[in-house]
């Protein structure tokens, strides 16, 4: 019987120093801080974050591991409102890589669907284009981005299965989908874990095909 | 200086007059600020329907303090509601709606616009100390039309609509029309055509807070 | 108040010859037969399309256009099967573009998502890699291969609303979603025309931004 | 020709022989053809899901003449059914999972395989009369491992094991593994390695009816 339920620690266990992380959300919907407060007690460090921005609670998720100083670089869209990430910044302790959002999200996109690298638009003639291919089509200038692989993304859903099947509630999908796709292990925190079936096959969003490990969030967890 | 007599527009005016401007059955993003309030001002038998970039089309108006669902918000990080008819989805489609043309228009703040276009809305230095572009980009380069949303100076006097920005570029040659707390303004081939100016306004009174020269437009 | 319900007549009136127009559809399963048979009725020619197949049955659909003499030139998959392509083909009264069938759908998504060209590694070291373009990524070769853009999309979907919301039944999703994303103006045949609001949220598959207008297949149709 | 005596494996075996070795867990593309039929020969008892590239994951058993469902079908074109826990999505979501990796096995059949993994099973000719590529480039390029499923030699007695293919190819080095009427191979750095053969044959026989040298796999 397949089964992709994990307990918490197993989930996280195999996470190593210097892996690259994908951590979905957007502003408060979506973040799975249960996974990244684990991922800090777990104490994986020199980690490279993949994220559309650096947190801002400094008591919990992206901030909280910053603060532990486990991250040696952010790859994010809008690291602002951050004081943890400010902090390290500002001393030259953490680096970063600015990526315009969209451009982010079709670059993991492109590495979960086997697209090395894709044209855009996005960037051109700005400082982002400085020391990066270009190419005209139809006499519009383009640049070349490359896919952005992880090793693990940590994502949060609303419900799955045993097969490791997702749907998301609200504004809850954002960057969570398209990091399924794009890393070597993907580990879901979700709110209820339903049978087989219970997720009907035109309301599953992300298949399980793309969900390596899945974890119940804690009643007590949810407060 | 604005001349004596003259009531610049205040924010919510400001927002009301871009409203106006919007057609039915437009596919429209507000960016975070002053642009998120035109939502307010569209009137209720227009139907206009709001994207927001992290995966939502047919937002509503803000929910009452009660009925705020945590599950939902929108660019800005606020609780949001959904209209009738309202979609869900990841941000690489949402940003497929935004980079493959599909938004009417977007509606963005700015540091400064120049004469042929150019937006500068994202750093004020080259060695921001932590930049942050979010989607400025993505929507600059991306919606059919960018209109500005911006006081006419800045709060030390300065001009916002330049000859060349002297900020680092959001994207060049990207802004279709400015509104801002004293006129509206086209992006034409022969620079800034004034299409509007509160009461009292003189073309040679807008041309002294304006950086580049200013022609009217022909109507 | 936004209504994008039209006539059948109205929905396909102003599709010029030259056009090029994509058909959505994988097997018999959500093929927009109703408003390509309407199309031949309508009279447009000197057409491209862009279909994953040629038709099969020649009473219906695009065998019935290709008949019709209604196509210059045809972009797909897989035209085998087709009698109706077959004819014409042997005597050299059609152009063929063969693409693979996930190049068409990744090329049909890049136009759709503002991307003029991506890079794959499907067909690189066939006959399909000749005359493109290549690049090494990571010390891997990859073609690149360019959007696909569309005047008109005519597409299939099962419930559909004012706003031009879209919802599909079964394998009916196939190329129609893509397809909606990639053309000027897409036109929907629905089974089923709802209230706003009756498709939820989080099941429209298709938002009403990618979908210009949508036609109502009367009951006699479906026989 | 078969010696005497040997058995061939018919089209069910063959399918029954390879589903035998893929694991619980896997997600699994059949081609057109006998590599359908590996469905019906996995365990009841274990769990394998199906991909078909027309967008759906967790194919079940055809249905019953009376209960198909017209909205559904694989890629063959033939109604299927849905397990619990099916997905649907559309084409370029599918072939994402295909390109993108996500594919632990993709089952074809082949007019040629080459001792390098070369594959070729598209078209038989390079004036094809009506070439037609459907998925098998990108299931070849993309799934994580490519298992063909074919009869040793052609109807004529030709090998279709052989050292360089003289079809156009699906993609070169693609196969892992073939499984034949007469016997299970391996493609590896040294070419063919046979792992198993129906009873009787021996290396020799096999080697007379494969167009490329046969090593045995050391086990």
């Amino acid at each position: 019987m397949i089964d992709k339920r994990f307990t918490l620690a197993e989930a996280l266990r195999d996470i190593a120093d210097g892996a690259t992380v994908m951590i979905g959300g957007f502003g408060a919907v979506g973040q799975p801080d249960f996974l990244v407060n684990a991922l800090a007690d777990q104490g994986a460090t020199d980690l490279t974050v993949i994220a559309n921005n650096a947190g801002w609670n400094r008591e919990t998720g992206i901030p909280k591991l910053l603060d532990l100083g486990r991250v040696r670089k952010i790859v994010c869209s809008f690291p602002k409102n951050s004081p943890a990430f400010d902090d390290l910044f500002r001393v030259g302790k953490i680096e970063l890589e600015i990526v315009p959002q969209g451009t982010l999200a079709e670059r993991i996109r492109a590495a979960g669907a086997g697209v090395p690298g894709f044209y855009t638009a996005t960037g051109v003639g700005t400082q982002m284009a400085e020391g990066k291919e270009t190419r005209m089509f139809g006499g519009k200038e383009y640049l070349l981005e490359e896919a952005l692989h992880a090793d693990v993304a940590l994502i949060e859903a609303w419900r799955g299965d045993r097969w490791g099947n997702l749907s998301y509630r609200g504004s809850g999908r954002n960057f969570n989908p398209v990091m399924a796709m794009a890393a070597t292990c993907t580990i879901a925190q979700v709110h209820e874990i339903v049978e087989l079936g219970e997720i009907a096959p035109d309301a599953v969003v992300t298949p399980g095909i793309f969900v390596n490990r899945i974890v119940a969030i804690p009643a007590e967890a949810k407060a | 200086m604005i001349p004596a007599g003259v009531t610049p527009l205040d924010r919510p005016q400001m927002a009301a007059r871009l409203a106006r401007d919007i057609p039915e059955g437009w596919f429209v993003n507000l960016g975070v600020g002053v642009p998120t309030q035109v939502a307010d001002h569209i009137p209720a038998d227009r139907e206009v329907i709001i994207h927001s970039e992290n995966g939502i089309l047919g937002m509503g108006p803000a929910p009452a303090p009660d009925a705020v669902d945590p599950w939902l918000v929108n660019a800005g990080k606020k609780a949001v509601t959904l209209l009738k008819g309202a979609a869900l989805f990841h941000h690489a489609d949402s940003f497929a709606m935004i980079r493959g043309g599909h938004i009417d228009l977007c509606v963005l703040g700015a540091f400064e616009v120049a004469a042929n276009g150019d937006l500068a809305n994202w750093t004020t230095s080259s060695n921001d100390k932590t930049p942050a572009v979010g989607g400025a980009m993505d929507l600059a380069v991306g919606a059919k039309r960018i209109w500005i949303l911006m006081e006419h100076v800045t709060r030390d006097g300065k001009p916002r609509l330049v000859e060349h920005c002297s900020y680092p570029l959001t994207a060049p040659g990207a802004v279709t029309r400015v509104y801002t707390n004293l006129a509206v303004l086209d992006v034409t081939p022969s620079g800034f055509a004034v299409v509007e100016m509160v009461p009292g306004l003189t073309l040679d009174a807008l041309q002294a807070l304006t950086a580049a020269p200013l022609v009217m437009a022909s109507s």
